[in-house]
């Protein structure tokens, strides 16, 4: 199987998963108590002016006409409106996703970027400080809940010693990159100044749970990888020690540590979204909250939509990834 | 030949298992989305039209190397994995499609042991679970009624009066009987001291609490009646215990875990659970290729001594050959899929009619001096994949005697060097810059020396057609001239009138 | 069903890690605190005393601003001066705004979180243990439909359908009697300690949150449950298993099932500490069916940051205390037992 | 006397496990001619892999080597190393036991290659056959290129290129010349168009040609002594027999010689000159291959030639060796037999005086030595070792 039809039968499977994501959102809407009608309806409206708010919704419809309207919809990326603001659902929801895209984008670099040499250090420097200190780090790390880190940061940082933010965002960091083009480099530099300044502290709560979580995958990833008998045969045809750790056992122990980060996106999405509440970062997490508080159910819709969607995508980049690392995948 | 054996071979070795054109194909890549990718199921055909005779009381060998379909061939023989073709019958009967119920009496008939001694025992069980599972799942020991119970009563001194003994229907479960009869023998005493109104006290030797014996004082006689006391756990704890020591361990380790036990002794308890349930036939599948030399010695004897005392069939899988020659009456040896040939032990090893028997007696390095001197011709090349096995007959593509065509005069290594080339060809391997720049004649000497005229002119011709990159025009031409039988025909596979099968050309 | 050699390995490792050991004792202190919350709680965790609220830990001061207004020669005048509350012996670790003791609010949150941690991991375990060994044993388009499916669901974040379910379904809570309470255990050891009496008769089991952490968590019990079954069946136990005329129920009943339970032990202690995070952060958010809950007091905390840190810090220490007891439990059994589950598992 | 490349004296590597320790090699002693295939023969569990660990230096923790000397013949390394490390050198020969860690490792290759049973899991799955064998050439390339000879082996090769290298394989620390020379030891070795197959992975090749590209990568440092650990013990017989006889072929014109390792006799029988059989963690019997396998003196040996189902003619019962391998775990070795609780012959001064001793009629040159008190005496009936002495021999648990 070449590594191209790898990646198209992964991306049927995607196409797969997001129907099912799709219908389940379309599912949990039957299964919810209470129905769409009281969310739109005033208190006091008659049943005529009920009957007419569904057969204007299409409720009225059996069941299956609802889902095929539902999914045409879908395909033309009209998800209708929010019944609280009015606004177009889908234009709501794009517009926060940058936002979001920004937080998990920069925690996945602080994540990764941080994690992998700390788990590569405390596995080839074992019972010394330097391996004590990355354990306990990534021990405290992964049972720290990230509300209460971003509190915590807060508080050291915004409240007492004010470096940074406690809540907000100033510019996108693409919006920066557009000052920076119109209004000359200066200001770009300052919009990209504020931008780091607003993102910092929540980039750091979102990245702690994921550095401390690949830091012990990488460690126990590479222990494990240079106790493999194809180590102790690389070492007996006389390779160097940092040939055998890095361009061998490394190698290998990535492609697990690929396939967990995959499987933990969810977990980094979820994560997002405590985190805006927390530092109320104008993105997808917010909009979600609010529209679960509000029963605005098109709004709901449309985040859970994109948020599966996005998932699914970010999965494929990951498969290829996985699959260009370790060939007998693609064989298989 | 008639496709299928006559059903009765020479008198008086009537066949317990008979298995006709067996046939087992792994489907892989068949999911909804290969069939939309467009990449057609592939299967590989691990057995492939296999057929072979067991008879009662022999030990059949299956030997061949990996990938030749012989574990395959054993498990689907017991239904372990459903077959794609083909039938095996059991004292008669079609295995394939019995109905439950008969089903479970063929379990109870025909066993398995295992190779890997680590993975053949629940790591969670312990040793007497392990052996008492058969006999759990099939609720046995069950009393047979065609079994009669019978008492041997010694009475001590001091009682006067006679003494009658009866004994429960269903002693068997406890005591094995011999010969019809479950017999237990039974003593009476007057216990003195007891001041109680019955001093007498019956009590059974052996079998510790599985058995009771009760005396009552029936003013003219006395009357002992033994019962079984035990429960069937316990019982079948206690027949797992006898079975232990019957093959080598000791009873009281019936409490251990395997991972207690050396890779001999799980082997052992492995043969304890196939006991269980009293079979006739037991599929042997590389029972001892995981064990060390002296503990392999321990347990071919073991094997042997049970097959005498219990009249076992063996179908005896391996890949040793000299453990196989010690242990089996008849070997069928299989290659990629197929007998290749079978026959007797001795006449198999002695002289060796299939080139791949021949050839692969001849790989064996022998464990005394003279082996060092020995030249041995190795076969080339590998064995093929099972996905897409060579047409005609499977060996031909390593064969040492592949036949030329009868028109034209060739040695065998120059045959056999065209024969190499031609797969190349048709696998599309060569190189046609290469072949253009060594110029066809000159690679023709390097690549099939020793062969002239006519033959070396054709091989030219085909080798300028790949210079030019056009393959198919190359193959064509050498398919003219050097067609073999070997690869238009399959050889005949089915066992002769004697049960012996030689799948080749040579001797049609 | 844990067989002697798994007890020896867990024994010998023990010995060998300190960590394993502050693991279990950490674990332990929850279970006993959780347990016994009656006895060592200061005050009843949901007392509310307006004129003590906000009062610093021990060791703390805390200062605020006074302003008294008087009528001086018919204006209004206000002078305001700085008054130092400091802390009292009767409240250790501080009282939030509504005047409750954060130290017993903490104690009580313990009960929350170890409930719905455990309970949580059963349901998913159940569920996804009974799924993953079926998709694992039969394979085929069983095997395939289940995993497509599972692939949906871990499409989407823990956190986010968990959120999406509750804010739908809305918040039931079931009211437990406490026993000790409801026998009248505690009041007279209470009153022997000097403490006050008057503890809650029953506390608050946030029913929906535990239905919905079980529902959204299934997921990584079937992953591990099918990857095991699929290795389990090829073992030459289980044909010999079948040789001997087992039924398939049997041979998962018997034989796969006890197999594949150290990899589902260590998955459950990585998701006891994943779902008390998760719950955390739904009472966080304010979608807990109890206010008797950790995440709750942060929430409640936030907003005084400046002012009374205390009332966010101390819960937030309670759970990571109590998360990395879990884990290090977890790390225990894994490095001990070495089931191959390598990052399964999360909020 | 043939010139040994190698002399082993002593040897005696443990291991320190939390059950207790573990004597996996006592004190063994062999000597390893020029251009001659010496054998070890020996049971699962005998020591005979450890051993050949112990010799390149490959024994990871909890083993340590706790002694013992490694005569390797280099008369440059000799040179180079008699005035810093006097007491290594004897002549040309140097015990690479006392060599620094870092000469020890620069032998690996030059001096010692190796392959193992298993060769699917002695390679790197996910990097191509070709270049894991070009990086056997590469290291050599590189330890011969360094001027200062201080044996660095990746000169030129930062630390940021070998980052890269995980992941982007065009940082390779391997040359162009060096990949060139590994399809060349590829067809050295007999693997068909071997340009194509050096791009291919380890789990495309079939078990045959993948051992075959374990020689060929053992060939990259032209070794002195080839180290075989149970070479064909994974293949078929028929693939087998190609492997040996491509051993044969090379042995003979590479000049090297070869430690072969193994439990099949018929092997040892085939390509060996000279075989020591290990039991134990002991070498019990050595000699030439007619001493060992015509007039073996060892009870053990005798048995394991006893349990050997001859193909040519099958004897109607195997004479197998009751009892099983003993528990080398916390066993106190000293001076007694270890095959005495399993011993037909075994004697009362078998608990006593275990020595080895000159064997009898050594049939050539070589001698023939044995670690049992028959070689100087005939079996007496009267002084049988009862079975309850037997059994205290090893304390079994």
């Amino acid at each position: 199987m070449s590594y191209g039809r790898f990646l198209l039968k992964r991306g049927l499977q995607g196409i797969v998963v997001v129907w099912g994501v799709v219908s389940i959102v379309f599912v949990l809407r039957f299964i919810t108590p209470g129905n769409a009608v009281d969310a739109v309806a005033p208190l006091d409206a008659s049943p005529e002016l009920r009957e007419r708010i569904a057969a204007e919704l299409g409720l009225d419809q059996p069941l299956y006409v609802q889902y095929l309207d539902y999914l045409w919809e879908l395909l033309q990326g009209d998800m209708g409106y929010s019944y609280i603001s009015g606004i177009e659902a889908s234009s709501m929801v794009f517009s926060k996703l940058p936002a979001t895209i920004e937080l998990a984008v920069a925690s996945s670099i602080i994540a990764i970027g941080l994690s992998i040499p700390l788990g590569v250090i405390s596995a080839t420097r074992r019972h010394e400080p330097a391996d004590y200190a990355a354990t306990t780090f990534s021990l405290v790390g992964i049972s720290t809940p990230n509300f209460w880190l971003g509190i915590m940061l807060i508080l050291l940082l915004s409240v007492q010693f004010g470096i940074f933010p406690t809540s907000g965002r100033a510019f996108g960091f693409v919006e920066a990159f557009r000052i920076a083009a119109n209004q000359g480099v200066g200001a770009g530099a300052d919009a990209f100044y504020q931008w780091l300044r607003f993102i910092t502290l929540p980039a750091v709560t979102l990245g702690t749970y994921f550095t401390a979580l690949i830091t012990r995958l990488t460690r126990s990833g590479m222990l494990e990888e240079l106790g493999q008998s194809y180590v102790r045969a690389t070492r007996a045809k006389g390779l160097p020690e940092s040939l055998i750790r890095y361009k061998h056992a490394l190698r290998n122990t990535l492609i697990p540590v690929i396939t967990v980060l995959g499987l933990q996106l969810g977990t980094l999405i979820g994560g997002a979204v405590i985190t805006e509440s927390v530092f109320s970062w104008p993105g997808l997490g917010t909009t979600l909250i609010n529209a679960i508080n509000t029963r605005d159910w098109p709004i709901l819709q449309a985040t859970l939509v994109v948020i599966g969607t996005g998932f699914v995508i970010v999965n494929l980049v990951v498969d290829a990834v996985y699959a260009y690392l370790d060939p007998q995948v693609v064989a298989e | 030949m008639t496709e299928t054996a006559p059903e009765r071979e020479s008198a008086g070795d009537d066949a317990l298992v008979e298995v006709r054109n067996l046939r087992k194909y792994y489907q892989d890549g068949g999911g909804l989305l290969d069939r939309v990718l467009g990449r057609e199921a592939t299967s590989v055909k691990a057995v492939d039209g296999v057929s072979f005779d067991v008879r009662e009381g022999e030990t059949l060998g299956l030997v061949g190397e990996s990938g030749c379909g012989k574990s395959t061939t054993g498990e689907t023989l017991l239904r372990l994995r459903e077959a794609t073709d083909g039938t095996v019958a059991f004292d008669g009967e079609n295995v394939f499609d019995l109905d439950d119920e008969s089903m479970s009496s063929f379990r109870r008939r025909a066993q398995i042991v295992f190779q890997d001694p680590f993975s053949s025992l629940d790591p969670r069980m312990t040793v007497g679970a392990i052996v008492a599972e058969g006999m759990r799942i099939h609720g046995l020991p069950e009393s047979d009624p065609t079994v009669a119970t019978a008492a041997e009563l010694t009475v001590g001194d001091g009682i006067d009066r006679t003494v009658e003994v009866s004994v429960a229907e269903d002693l068997d479960r406890v005591v094995d009987g011999d010969d019809g009869v479950a017999r237990v023998s039974v003593t009476v005493r007057k216990d003195e001291g007891a001041d109680d109104e019955t001093p007498y006290e019956a009590s059974v030797d052996g079998y510790g609490d599985l058995l009771g014996a009760t005396v009552e004082d029936r003013d003219t006689d006395l009357h002992v009646e033994v019962t079984v006391t035990g429960s069937a756990n316990a019982i079948r704890k206690k027949r797992a215990g006898d079975l232990l020591e019957r093959v080598g361990l000791s009873a009281d380790q019936v409490d251990r875990y395997p991972h207690e036990f050396s890779g001999g002794q799980r082997q052992r308890v492995g043969i304890a659970r196939a006991l269980a349930l009293d079979p006739e036939f037991i599929v042997l599948d590389e029972p001892v290729s995981a064990l060390d030399v002296s503990v392999q010695a321990q347990v071919l004897n073991l094997l042997d001594e049970l097959q005498d005392e219990f009249g076992l069939t063996y179908l005896f899988i391996a890949h040793d050959l000299s453990v196989v020659r010690h242990i089996c009456d008849r070997v069928a040896v299989m290659y990629l899929g197929r007998v290749a040939e079978l026959g007797p032990t001795d006449e198999i090893f002695e002289n060796p009619d299939h080139p791949y028997t021949e050839a692969l007696l001849e790989s064996v390095p022998r464990a005394e001096v003279a082996e060092q001197g020995r030249r041995v011709a190795t076969l080339a090349g590998d064995v093929p994949s099972p996905r897409n096995p060579p047409s005609g007959c499977r060996f031909r593509t390593r064969c040492p005697k592949v036949i030329p065509p009868d028109d034209i005069e060739i040695e065998q290594a120059a045959f056999r060097a065209v024969m190499n080339l031609r797969e190349e060809i048709e696998a599309e391997n060569l190189d046609p810059d290469e072949v253009r720049a060594a110029d066809p004649a000159a690679y023709r000497k390097e690549e099939v020396p020793g062969i002239a005229g006519e033959n070396a002119g054709v091989v030219d011709e085909a080798l300028e057609a790949v210079a030019d990159g056009d393959f198919d025009t190359a193959a064509e031409t050498l398919r003219d001239r050097f067609e073999t039988v070997c690869e238009t025909t399959p050889p005949d596979d089915s066992p002769g009138g004697d049960g012996t099968v030689v799948a080749c050309h040579l001797h049609d | 069903m844990i067989s002697p050699r798994t007890l020896r390995n867990l024994r010998k490792e023990l010995r060998s890690s300190a960590l394993a050991k502050i693991g279990i004792v950490l674990v332990l202190a929850m279970i006993l605190i959780a347990a016994f919350a009656p006895f060592i709680a200061l005050h009843n965790p949901t007392n509310q005393n307006l004129d003590e609220n906000n009062l610093p830990p021990m060791g703390f001061s805390r200062t605020t601003e006074e302003t008294t207004s008087e009528m001086v020669n018919g204006s209004l005048e206000l002078t305001n001066e700085t008054v130092y509350v400091n802390a009292s012996a009767s409240h250790p670790m501080g009282t939030n705004s509504l005047g409750q003791d954060v130290y017993s609010r903490a104690v009580y949150g313990a009960r929350t979180s170890m409930m719905v941690g455990v309970l949580g991991t059963l349901l998913a375990a159940v569920l996804g243990v009974s799924v993953g060994l079926v998709a694992g044993f039969y394979r085929g388009r069983v095997d395939d439909a289940l995993m497509r499916f599972a692939d949906v669901s871990l499409a989407f974040p823990s956190l986010v359908l968990a959120i999406a379910l509750i804010g739908l379904w809305g918040r039931a809570a079931v009211d437990v009697p406490d026993p000790f309470v409801v026998f009248g255990l505690v009041d007279p050891v209470r009153s022997a300690l000097g403490l006050p009496t008057g503890m809650p008769d029953s506390f608050v089991l946030p029913g929906t949150v535990i239905v919905v952490v079980g529902l959204v968590n299934w997921v990584w019990f079937a992953r591990i449950a099918r990857g095991e079954a699929l290795s389990i069946r090829e073992e030459e136990y289980v044909k010999a298993a079948r040789a001997l005329g087992a039924s398939d129920a049997r041979i998962i009943g018997r034989h796969v099932l006890p197999n594949a339970t150290t990899p589902i032990l260590v998955l459950a202690t990585i998701q006891v500490a994943a779902i008390i995070l998760l719950e955390s952060s739904l009472s966080f958010l304010g979608f807990s069916g109890t206010t008797l809950s950790w995440g709750f007091d942060i929430s409640q905390g936030r907003a005084y940051l400046s002012t009374a840190w205390w009332i966010a810090t101390v819960p937030g220490l309670a759970i990571v205390l109590a998360v990395i007891g879990v884990n290090l439990v977890g790390d225990w059994l894994r490095d001990a037992l070495d089931p191959g589950i390598e990052g399964e598992g999360g909020v | 006397m043939a010139d040994e490349i190698l002399k082993v004296r002593d040897l005696t590597t443990r291991f320190f496990t939390e059950e207790g320790q573990v004597n996996a090699v006592e004190h063994v002693d062999f000597d390893v001619r020029d251009g001659e295939v010496f054998g070890i023969v020996g049971e699962s569990g005998s020591g005979k892999s450890v051993t050949a660990l112990s010799l390149i230096d490959l024994v990871e923790t909890p083993g340590r080597i706790v002694e013992g000397e490694v005569w390797y013949r280099d008369a440059d390394l000799a040179e180079e190393h008699r005035d810093s490390h006097p007491e290594a050198v004897d002549g040309d020969y140097v015990d690479v036991r006392q060599l620094p860690e870092a000469t020890r490792r620069w032998l690996r290759g030059p001096a010692f290659a190796t392959i193992f049973q298993d060769p699917m899991s002695s390679l790197n799955p996910s990097i191509t056959v070709g270049e894991q064998i070009a990086e056997a050439v590469e290291v050599q390339r590189r330890a011969r290129a360094n001027p200062r000879r201080t044996r660095s082996r990746t000169q030129g090769y930062g630390l940021g290129r070998l980052i890269a290298g995980t992941v982007l394989p065009s940082q390779g620390y391997v040359s162009e010349e060096s990949k060139q020379r590994a399809v060349e030891l590829l067809e050295r070795v007999g693997i068909p168009d071997p340009e194509q197959r050096a791009e291919e992975y380890p789990h495309e090749f079939s078990g045959g040609m993948l051992q075959r590209a374990m020689v060929a990568q053992a060939l990259a440092g032209e070794p002195d002594v080839l180290i075989a650990d149970e070479p064909t013990t994974a293949l078929d017989v028929t693939i087998q027999a190609q492997i040996l006889n491509l051993l044969t072929e090379l042995q003979e014109e590479e000049d090297m010689s070869v430690v072969l390792i193994t439990h099949n006799l018929g092997v040892i029988a085939r390509m060996c000159q000279r075989v020591g059989v290990m039991y134990a963690g002991e070498v019990v019997e050595r000699g030439s291959l007619e001493d060992v396998f015509e007039n073996p003196v060892h009870p053990y040996t005798e048995g394991l030639l006893g349990s050997i189902p001859d193909i040519e003619d099958p004897a109607p019962r195997l004479s197998p060796i009751e009892g099983n391998v003993p528990s080398l775990l916390d066993a106190e070795m000293g001076e007694k037999c270890y095959f005495a609780d399993r011993c037909p012959k075994a004697m009362t001064s078998c608990l006593t005086d275990i020595e080895e001793h000159e064997a009898p009629a050594a049939t050539d040159d070589t001698d023939h030595l044995v670690r049992c008190i028959l070689a100087d005496r005939e079996y007496d009936e009267s002084e049988a070792l009862g079975s309850a002495a037997k059994q205290g021999v090893i304390s079994d648990d």
